[in-house]
């Protein structure tokens, strides 16, 4: 079952290659977008380590986790493949793993893999790099757990996409807040093991609730039709 | 036999006519008691406890906004008690009492929130500071938000019932790790020039009034909430028998 | 294989049809007839465990549920669309049988174009292909004559009347009578009706 | 036809309540993620008037018109009411009129009237506030306008989201590079004219060519059926 | 009203089926039959002007089009939908002949429910009720018997024939013949059939 799944998640990302694209250019234009509209961010950090920057670029990530969230269960609700998935999957719990997998292997960890560079664009010091690198991967399986329980209740509404948002966003702060800090206390100098833990502690939890809720948000969900 | 009997506790629990039946007593007892704690809070507070010594009279709004920032947390934990026990026994009076306590639980985070900010002009000199406490309030205000949006896209009152309860239930696991990490960010980035963390040595005649607003507020939040519940049991059982008698009665009375 | 113990479905609080009593046996084809609005999807569903609000009891061995929506990805081909679901199921997934069904089913020419460029008979058709390959007994169909052309309607009546002969179950949602030999016609009577008539409870 | 579109519009607006305040919310929510994440900015801006939050602000909002753009043609389309619109509709003109200027009541506009909130909280200068209202009211209307091109094209494709993304932030780039620095210039009191200006025009020049190629466009996705 | 001359749809280039020459006059009832991907639906949306891949030529009169998607919103009722599309077309809305259609279909009784409560005929009833409000001459249906039950299909009938007494015309696909009087039966040959019959052009 799980290599069928596998196969069936990895066609449909090769042949919707914006799958996996499109998350990423979100990403680099929005960056970009904010480097045009306030130019000062970027000079600023140019003469001394920008704490501004971290909280970006985590910003950034987060919105561009949330646009990408709004259609992880809107096609297979659509044609009917969840509900055939639910029916008959051995075991439902796995097939949402995978399919959560796939959802952060596609952005979480693409976006995980380019943020140095993101972070070279919007000033981040270069010894604080890696742990961007770092804080990413730790912090975003997090965004796509808790991020898929909203996509599982919304996606049987035409109007998802914000409602998403409102439940979602507060949910990810703590990851933010401690994905930024570990940069910014990366950039100086200082001890980040506290928010390695938290950020490891937080995808944890997460990894042990989001499957059950988004089962359970997805059953709400196809009872809606 | 013990458990029979709790067994048959947990099912009548479930039965919107019993709970309706049980809490007609509580209605006018909690009223009072709210009205008579708000205004004895009240008048005790505003003109009879001393001014604050380097407040002045500003302090005073505390009785208002400390009640209300506590019970805005304690409606949101209740509602996601009830989530949990919609979801695991699906009883239905566990979504009258979500349904009930969200618009006040809106309403008195926005109050917290409001009375803060006009707390906030004169004491740190802006309307708003970002800092722990303001932050996981307008947070909880956000996850009300969220439910509330929810609830308003569900037409099926079922469905309703059971992704609210849902969402409530995440969002309680979650306060916690929202409050401290908003708490952790705060002594990490701002002065503690504000800090809200300490509690202010205050004598009792200042703590005493509060005391006994909190208390108002919570009667009155109970107050609300059980009327609202029981004025939603009356819609949903509106065919019901127990209803058209109780309505007669109450004519005839 | 499938019993209905005074099962009537429900929503918003509302009865939709009399209450049933059914018992489907192994080799039985029970066509479910009715109004439109009289509950057929509704009580189709929530023998498939999709819809919970309901009065009365039943209980169901392993099935097959097919829908209004086919449960085809519209980026895959047929092919890869039933060798999913093979492997959902847990089954060994062999190539050839699969093609083998699209083949039964007419859409061979049709097995490696993605399913959204398939007509809606052909998506039907491809559907249809995946009941094949499913070892399930009891299956639970909704309208499955649905865009199907002549031909197609003649393969679906005796692909339904090969399941029960070798032993399986098909409870079948239709507006139009299905020629299957020993089927058993249950038409929904919708609750209103019933009120209308004066028999209120 | 115009009144009985209103009507429509109208009631839709009504029955999805979500639709006026989900993107004010969205809104909300990720100014307080930026600031959350990036305090310094609103300490900085306590010392001097920050050209930063101008931008962030006007970012933010173009990202949160984005959100509410994907669902513009949806539903409409997904139900067959769109392909029923422009086979019917005496003036298909105005009914792609009609549906932009509702898309803008219920965004930019709401979001324009509650603009200098979110300037107190970014740290906008005071006396700035009034004029960051009326450069969301000159600008937003190209948002709608351009973005309804974007969300024509992409509507027939299940991934949209994140493609329109690409397809129209380039497009809002000149509105956000003259709407931030119109604030900029009010909070360092300098002339806003030349801004006015500016995006008057981007505002007239999306309207003379928007609805054609809305047309356009939503004819394309309907063949794709 | 509607000619076709040598009219034939293309899909990627290949065309779907042997090139077809009609005239429909006021009064007649053309059955659009054919297999399963023939290219049925892809022929009425050409007609329709949704479809610009075609060879040859046609020409139609104003038309009304009910494809597979109903275009009914569904947050809307069925009245509401009716109202909105009888503006559409600069009609004058009469409520209460609007409120007619939706009895004469058989959905009075869920005209204020919003649509997307409505079961699958139901829909398809509230979208025959805007064919009887418009006053366009030509129809264009895409199997119009989907989800109807036999009251619905006979109501078609009578509909349809009526229609093309007062002088409209319809064209129609479908799998099951629809007993009008005087129809003419089309079958579209796919291309493909043709080319292995050896007739290839
Ligand atoms: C919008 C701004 C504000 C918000 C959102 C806010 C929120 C809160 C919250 C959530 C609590 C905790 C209630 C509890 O114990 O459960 C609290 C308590 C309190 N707040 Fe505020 N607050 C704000 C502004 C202020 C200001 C300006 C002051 C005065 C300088 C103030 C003074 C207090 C005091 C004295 C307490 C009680 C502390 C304690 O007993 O631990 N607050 N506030
Ligand atoms: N979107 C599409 N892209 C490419 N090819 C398509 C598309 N839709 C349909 N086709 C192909 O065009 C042909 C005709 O399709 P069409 O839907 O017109 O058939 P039909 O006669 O309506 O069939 P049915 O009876 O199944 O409804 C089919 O072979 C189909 O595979
Ligand atoms: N999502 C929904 N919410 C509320 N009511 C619904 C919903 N779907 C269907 N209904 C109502 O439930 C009743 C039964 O619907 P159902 O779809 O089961 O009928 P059906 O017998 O399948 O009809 P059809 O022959 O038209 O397919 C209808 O009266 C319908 O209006
Ligand atoms: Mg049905
Ligand atoms: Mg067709």
């Amino acid at each position: 079952m799980i290599t069928s799944a596998l196969r069936r998640e990895l066609r449909i990302l090769v042949r919707a290659k914006g799958s996996v694209i499109n998350p990423l250019a979100f990403l680099l234009l929005s960056t970009m977008l904010f480097v045009i509209a306030a130019p000062a961010l970027v000079d600023e950090a140019s003469n001394r380590p920008s704490t501004l920057a971290a909280g970006i670029l985590w910003t950034l990530v987060l919105l561009t986790q949330l646009l990408a969230l709004d259609s992880m269960y809107r096609r297979d609700f659509d044609s009917g493949v969840l509900e055939q998935t639910l029916l008959n999957a051995q075991v439902p719990f796995v097939a949402v793993l995978i399919r959560i997998l796939m959802q952060w292997l596609s952005t979480g960890f693409i976006i995980a893999l380019c943020s140095p560079l993101l972070g070279i664009a919007l000033g981040i010091a270069p010894k604080a790099l890696l742990i961007t690198l770092f804080s990413m991967l730790l912090g975003t399986p997090a965004l796509s757990l808790l991020g898929s329980i909203g996509a599982s209740v919304t996606v049987g509404f035409n109007r998802g996409g914000i409602i998403l948002a409102l439940l979602v966003l507060p949910l990810f702060l703590p990851t933010l807040i401690f994905g930024a800090d570990m940069i910014n206390a990366a950039q100086l100098g200082g001890s980040i093991m506290p928010q390695v833990y938290a950020l490891g502690l937080i995808s944890l939890i997460s990894l042990a609730i989001a499957p059950f809720a988004t089962l359970a948000g997805l059953r709400i969900s196809l009872e809606m039709q | 036999m013990v458990s029979e009997a709790l067994k048959r506790l947990w099912h009548k629990l479930g039965s919107p006519r019993w709970f309706f039946a049980l809490t007609t007593p509580w209605v006018t007892g909690l009223g009072c008691a709210a009205l008579i704690l708000l205004l004895w809070g009240t008048v005790w507070g505003l003109a009879f406890a001393p001014a604050d010594y380097q407040q002045g009279n500003s302090f005073r709004i505390m009785y208002v906004h400390v009640p209300a920032a506590m019970l805005a947390q304690s409606l949101y934990i209740g509602m996601g008690v009830a989530g949990f026990v919609g979801l695991v026994w699906r009883m239905k009076l566990a979504d009258v009492a979500i349904s009930a306590s969200l618009p006040l639980g809106m309403l008195v985070t926005a109050l917290a929130l409001f009375s803060g900010s006009v707390w906030g002009a004169p004491t740190w000199g802006s309307w708003w500071e970002w800092d722990g406490r303001t932050v996981s309030t307008l947070v909880l205000f956000f996850l009300y938000v969220g439910i509330f949006a929810l609830r308003e896209a569900i037409l099926d009152s079922t469905l309703r019932a059971r992704a609210s309860a849902l969402i409530a239930m995440v969002g309680t696991i979650n306060i916690p790790i929202i409050k401290y990490s908003v708490e952790w960010w705060n002594t990490l980035h701002q002065p503690a020039s504000f800090s809200l963390t300490e509690k202010p040595a205050m004598p009792s005649e200042m703590w005493l009034p509060l005391l006994v607003m909190a208390l108002g507020f919570y009667c009155f939040a109970a107050f609300v909430v059980l009327l609202r519940m029981r004025a939603e049991i009356l819609q949903r059982e509106m065919h019901a028998r127990w209803v058209m008698q109780w309505i007669t009665e109450r004519r005839v009375a | 294989m499938l019993t209905l113990n005074a099962l009537s479905c429900e929503r918003d609080g509302q009865a939709l049809f009399v209450p049933l009593n059914l018992a489907v046996e192994s080799g039985d084809f029970i066509e479910l007839m009715g109004a439109n609005g009289a509950g057929k999807s509704t009580l189709l569903r929530t023998l498939a465990g999709l819809h919970s609000q309901y009065l009365g009891q039943y209980q169901a061995d392993a099935f097959l549920y097919q829908g209004h929506r086919l449960g085809l990805d519209g980026l895959l081909s047929p092919l890869e669309n039933l060798a999913w679901f093979a492997g959902l199921e847990g089954q060994e997934i062999q190539r050839d049988a699969l093609l083998d069904a699209l083949a039964t089913t007419g859409v061979l020419g049709k097995a490696f174009a993605p399913c959204n460029t398939l007509s809606a008979g052909q998506q039907r058709r491809a559907a249809m292909a995946r009941w094949l390959v499913s070892d399930k007994v009891l299956w639970l169909l909704d309208e499955p004559l649905t865009a199907l052309d002549t031909d197609a309607q003649t393969l679906l009546r005796s692909i339904l009347a090969e399941h029960c002969a070798k032993g399986g179950a098909v409870v079948c949602a239709t507006h139009s009578p299905i020629d299957v030999a020993g089927k058993v016609t249950v038409t929904l009577q919708a609750h209103d009706e019933l009120l209308q008539q004066g028999e209120a409870h």
